[in-house]
């Protein structure tokens, strides 16, 4: 009981947001305790049992009245639906240029990758007042990474890329927590955030073993695993190229269209019949099994840097 | 509701009374082989108190190891068996067949002045299906439990889990068939069954609230079916629609489960309003306000009810917009239940008060739904949502309605209809007193939730940072007084049933059809079928009286 | 309802037909109406689930799931859905026959109904005997030649769910006929009260409905 | 409850449309539409289980509560079913945060 607290910190430019809505709906709580409570106590106390209150002509029901307290509390409740929306519309929406960290969960530990390649296990080191975005998946099961101090949460789903970002306010260790139940030790599936001045957390990335980049082990893996093998201009296999594709349109072979993002890159690795790109064949192996989570993200890290010159934060070594 | 009974119940003799009533053959052939909706609403209350019985127990476990932060109690294996048990047999074993299978059962077909539901035959079968189920839920247990959570949720249940699943899965299939046959007998004999004169605007509200309830068990338990038999052949076989492997999608299974499973948190509170609306006419002495507001706000948050479900997966990776969808209905579908409350407390207005247990029961349940209802408001917002989703905020949250709405409406309805089921009236002194113990151990147990919750602390934690613990202890401490609250009627009502004051045809001088016959009420209910007149709660020839209750 | 008889009171010869709890024949036959009704509701939702896994998946793999529609056999399927179609007529001209009181024609088209039930089981039966040697029954002895069956696995689990659900509402709906044409034979139903029949009938015509669905969902996707 | 009996004509009537349909759907079947297929696919048997009920099930000359609990389940399946496409279809609708 070191130390105690009615509130968590606030430590995230989102957590002032979620925070100022939070105040308002405990205000408006307190509006509707007062006008129930207060009537429902006068009553009891002046129409109780043999008092000597007056009870001529009770009213038995009044529809104006009824309309009344149906329509005000609906339009209460659009507008709390509005602010909430606004706020989880950009909670929610991918910020363009912000620090990229990879998070793969599994039972029961949260493994955490840097740009640069700096690897951590339930730990995430960032800096103050830039924007850090996650991409986040799973090895096993559903879990969730939740950090109270910055009013964020996002379940972290097998088979799929989810995403979550925050913007650090105030430097510090945060709690992470597991917030979807995964198995026997999800209450010790929990972690730190460290939140640290620009220079600490630069001195940070040079502390350890130095590993190369996230984008330099893609480059690695594409190459060591034979991706290089089709998918170049001299291969002798037709392959689509890869060059320029990030977040590009692609026509696919049944007229369709999809966006080359995270998830779309992760699937052609993993289940390339799910959608031929126009005018190629169904000849690519499925890498299902044959990649780890940690490995697939950072192919996909090289993908997306031979397809973006243009974003500095992108493949810096 | 002005009720001509041709017959003078009154002036029977005692001995008469229990020779007719439903309660005179004592064989246990008798009991096991009846038809009759009254004992089988008796057959579910000793099956559901069993349930109740278990749970409590595995949730004063939990909250005894959580009283420190790191536990040291029981392993983190038998701490997730624990929380499993407790939800799985609270919400289908317990509170979904609460008042609806008990009360209702009960009171249901007294209530239009009919001889018995429907279909009697069925209604027996419902509670041997739900016996089925729950000893098929009972045999997980004993075989080592369950870890997954009521909530089952894919893969880990059909893949990662290493416990009983399917026979806990089996188990609420089964259940699941008890409570669609209950619902269709209810929604059948309200239909076809009324008595000559009960149109629909002339309905008790309870009859109301488990009319809505009934179309929810009988359209979204299916589902539910469905869901559990996909689940447990995915555990059998591995085919992969829950699995992302084999190209199978999780969230798929969270949409199914939770189109059955919000609309069934209506199941387990809309029952209990209609309670509430029963008791706090008959002790104000008044007919409650806006009737049809209140009727057909039961029946719109039956419907909204179905619209929402895509709110407990906010942060499911589900679409934005379809979160957005779902957010605007959350709010909508609280604005009936508000209704609900500004009428309840519009009819204590210029009426005569009468604090009897069940009374107090019913201004308990408006006080904690208020709060329960509130704070559903901050989980309807997106984005206080993503904050508080699957923390102790939403254990407080669903708590405050579904112990704070439903236990206490049921244990409101129990005191109100005990009379009508015994014949006998209970100790209303000890009945205030456990009313006001539950009431102030339900907050402190649960209100340091909110908080709690809103600090981050997540659900399912046998183990938590220390600066958490002093909500802990606060909310174990209010446990145990909750608990003395909840045995001082368990042992009272077991006394007063053989020893009780007799009650009579209608101690609370209310105006329902069940309280024209005598109590305990003849086995087919009514000498004659009454014939009705006048409009529901209609207590002006009787406003002045004097219940008397200090004597009991 | 001008129900005020009370139970003494019954003297009309329909009275024996007439449950406890009832006040007349017309009121038991409308609770059981709809009650059946209700039923095949909770019928709807229960396939329900099902046909929800079916969209979501097809949505989602629809070059799957016309490559895998392409191995059911829709001869057998259009057969079947001919079957079942003209079996409901037979039901339908049955419940006709009770409500004449014509216990012979009764008899025989309830007879007739359950035999195309039969046939109608038989055929599904050859045909899962192919996709067993064809090697499309995931699990057992799943054998997809692509890269990545798992969505193919996904159409042939959901195409052996849905049938197989049909096929167990069917063969209730067999026994359900047989027992009611045995009971026929007591003249139990032509004697006033043929709401046996008719919610059997019922019965019988939502199965026929959930193969309507089946038949172009599962064996049409893929044949074009 | 009506009690009118049904002529059998309009069972084999019935009956002749049911199975012109399932003539139709099967010939559909086999023709590439794109997206038709589908469509077509379901108008046809949405019409065949209409025909089913309306005659066989005799909704046509039910009472109107009969009607609705016969509709019911339908009204919520289709609830499931676009409540719950909302999400798979809008999914990867969300623009980045420039």
């Amino acid at each position: 009981m070191d130390q105690f607290h009615l509130f968590p910190p606030q430590a995230s430019t989102s957590a002032q947001e979620v925070d100022h809505l939070y105040f308002t709906l405990i205000l408006i709580s307190l509006f509707f305790i007062t006008v129930v409570f207060l009537p429902i106590l006068y009553f009891c106390i002046k129409y109780r049992r043999g008092s000597a209150a007056d009870r001529s002509n009770p009213l038995n029901g009044s529809n104006l009245i009824e309309v009344g307290w149906t329509t005000l509390p609906t339009l209460m409740g659009l507008a709390l639906f509005g602010w909430g929306a606004v706020d989880y519309f950009r909670i929610e929406r991918k910020p363009a240029n912000a620090l990229q960290v990879q998070v793969v969960g599994k039972q029961w530990m949260w493994k955490v990758q840097h740009a640069e390649g700096k690897q951590e296990i339930n730990e995430l080191h960032i800096p103050v007042d830039r924007t850090i975005a996650l991409t986040l998946t799973s090895q096993d099961v559903i879990h969730s990474f939740f950090v109270p101090a910055f009013r964020v949460k996002q379940d972290v789903v097998p088979g799929k890329y989810t995403s979550e970002w925050f913007k650090p306010t105030r430097p510090g260790e945060y709690h992470i927590f597991c917030s979807q139940y995964c198995g026997t030790q999800h209450a010790k599936m929990i972690g730190r955030v460290v939140v640290m001045q620009p220079e600490a957390y630069a001195r940070w990335l040079q502390t350890g073993e130095q590993t190369e980049s996230i984008v330099r082990s893609g480059e690695r893996l594409f190459y060591d695993r034979g991706c290089s093998g089709c998918h170049s201009p001299n291969s002798k296999f037709h392959a689509p190229l890869l060059q320029g594709l990030y977040r590009k349109p692609v026509p696919l072979a049944d007229g369709t269209m999809v966006t080359a993002d995270d998830q779309y890159l992760r699937d052609s690795i993993l289940q390339p019949a799910k959608q031929i790109s126009a005018g190629y064949d169904n000849i690519m192996p499925s890498f299902s099994g044959h990649l780890t989570e940690e490995e697939i993200m950072q192919l996909i890290a090289y993908v997306k840097s031979i397809g973006r010159e243009e974003s500095p934060d992108q493949g810096k070594p | 509701m002005n009720a001509r009974v041709a017959t003078e119940i009154d002036i029977r003799t005692e001995g008469e009374f229990a020779r007719e009533s439903y309660l005179s053959e004592h064989t246990v052939r008798s009991w096991l082989l009846t038809t009759d909706h009254k004992r089988i609403g008796i057959l579910y209350l000793f099956t559901i108190l069993i349930f109740f019985a278990i749970a409590s127990v595995a949730a004063a476990m939990m909250r005894i190891e959580l009283l420190h932060p790191t536990g040291g109690l029981m392993t983190s294996e038998t701490y997730n068996k624990l929380f499993t048990i407790h939800g799985t047999l609270m919400v289908w074993f317990f509170l979904i067949p609460s008042i609806p299978a008990v009360l209702g059962n009960f009171v249901l077909p007294m209530m239009i002045g009919a001889r018995d539901v429907a279909f009697p035959k069925l209604n027996l079968t419902s509670w041997y299906l739900f016996v089925f189920g729950g000893a098929f839920a009972t045999w997980s247990l004993i075989r080592g439990g369950v870890d997954t959570g009521w909530t089952f949720y894919t893969p880990y249940s059909t893949t990662y889990a290493n416990s009983h699943v399917i026979s806990m899965a089996a188990g609420v299939f089964i259940a699941g068939f008890s409570t669609i046959i209950t619902g269709m007998n209810f929604i059948v004999t309200t239909h076809k069954m009324r008595a000559p004169g009960l149109t629909w605007f002339r309905l008790p509200l309870f009859v109301w609230s488990l009319y809505a309830t009934s179309l929810i068990m009988v359209l979204a338990t299916p589902v539910l079916a469905m869901t559990l038999g996909l689940i447990s052949l995915e555990r059998i076989w591995g085919v992969g629609i829950f699995d992302p492997n084999l190209g199978g999608d999780p969230i798929l299974f969270q949409h199914m489960f939770w189109f059955y499973s919000h609309p069934a948190v209506y199941i387990m509170i809309l029952p209990g309003m209609g309670v509430v609306s029963e008791l706090i006419p008959c002790f104000s002495r008044k007919p409650i306000f806006g009737y049809p507001w209140v009727g057909c706000a039961s029946m719109a948050i039956a419907i909204l009810g179905f619209l929402v479900w895509g709110h407990h997966m906010f942060v499911s990776s589900q679409s934005v917009y379809a979160g957005m969808i779902f957010s605007v209905l959350s709010f909508l579908v609280a604005v009936p239940s508000g209704v609900k409350v500004f009428n309840w407390t519009a009819t204590l207005h210029k009426g005569s008060i009468h604090f009897t247990t069940p009374m107090l029961y019913a201004l308990g349940f408006i006080g904690l739904f208020v709060i329960g209802g509130l704070t559903g408001l901050f989980l309807a917002a997106l984005s206080v949502d993503v904050h508080v989703h699957d923390t102790y905020f939403i254990i407080a949250h669903f708590h405050y309605i579904m112990v704070g709405g439903m236990v206490t409406g049921f244990m409101g309805g129990l005191h109100y209809w005990w009379p009508k089921i015994t014949g006998r009236l209970y100790p209303e002194i000890w009945g205030k007193l456990a009313a006001l113990t539950t009431f102030l151990g339900f907050n402190l147990t649960f209100f340091p939730l909110f908080i709690l919750g809103y600090l981050g602390q997540p659900r399912r934690y046998h183990v938590y940072p220390p600066e958490f613990q002093i909500f802990h202890v606060l909310s174990t401490a209010g446990a145990s007084i909750l608990g003395v609250g909840y045995v001082m009627p368990l042992i009272y009502f077991i006394w007063s049933a053989k020893h009780g004051r007799a009650a009579g045809p209608n101690p609370w001088r209310a105006t329902g059809l069940e309280w024209q016959t005598s109590s305990p009420p003849p086995k087919h209910n009514f000498k004659e079928t009454p014939v009705v007149t006048g409009k529901p709660y209609d207590y002006s020839a009787e406003k002045d009286v004097d219940l008397d209750l200090a004597n009991l | 309802m001008e129900a005020t008889a009370s139970l003494n009171e019954r003297t009309e010869p329909t009275q024996s037909l007439v449950a406890r709890q009832f006040d007349d024949l017309e009121q038991q036959r409308g609770a059981a109406e709809l009650g059946m009704w209700i039923f095949l509701a909770t019928e709807v939702l229960f396939f329900g689930g099902l046909f929800l896994a079916y969209t979501v998946f097809r949505s989602l793999y629809p070059r799957d799931f016309a490559a895998a529609s392409h191995h059911t056999i829709v001869l057998i399927g259009g057969m079947n859905t001919a079957i079942l179609l003209f079996s409901s007529t037979l039901m339908a001209l049955a419940v006709r026959a009770a409500e004449l009181r014509n216990q012979t024609t009764l008899i025989r088209l309830l007879l007739a109904t359950a035999f195309f039930g039969i046939v109608f089981m038989v055929l599904k039966g050859i045909e899962y005997y192919k996709d067993w040697t064809d090697h499309l029954v995931p699990v057992l002895n799943f054998d997809w030649h692509s890269p990545n069956p798992g969505p193919a696995q996904i159409f042939f689990w959901l195409y052996f769910a849905m049938t197989g659900l049909h096929a167990i509402h069917i063969t209730v709906g067999i026994f359900v006929m047989l027992t009611l044409a045995l009971m026929a034979r007591t003249g139990k139903f032509t004697t006033g009260n043929y709401t046996p029949i008719e919610i059997a009938g019922l019965y019988w015509h939502f199965v026929d409905i959930v193969w309507i669905f089946l038949f172009p969902l599962l064996y049409l996707a893929g044949h074009r | 409850m009506e009690t009118t009996t049904h002529p059998p004509k309009t069972y084999w009537k019935t009956c002749g449309a049911l199975m012109l349909l399932l003539a139709l759907t099967w010939t559909i079947g086999y023709a590439d539409l794109g997206l038709f297929n589908l469509i077509l696919a379901l108008v046809i048997a949405i019409t065949k289980a209409l025909l089913v009920a309306l005659f066989f099930m005799h909704i046509k000359s039910s009472s109107r509560l009969l009607r609705l609990a016969a509709t019911v389940g339908v009204i919520w399946l289709l609830i499931m079913l676009s409540l719950t496409l909302s999400d798979y279809f809008t999914r990867g609708w969300v623009p980045l945060n420039h």
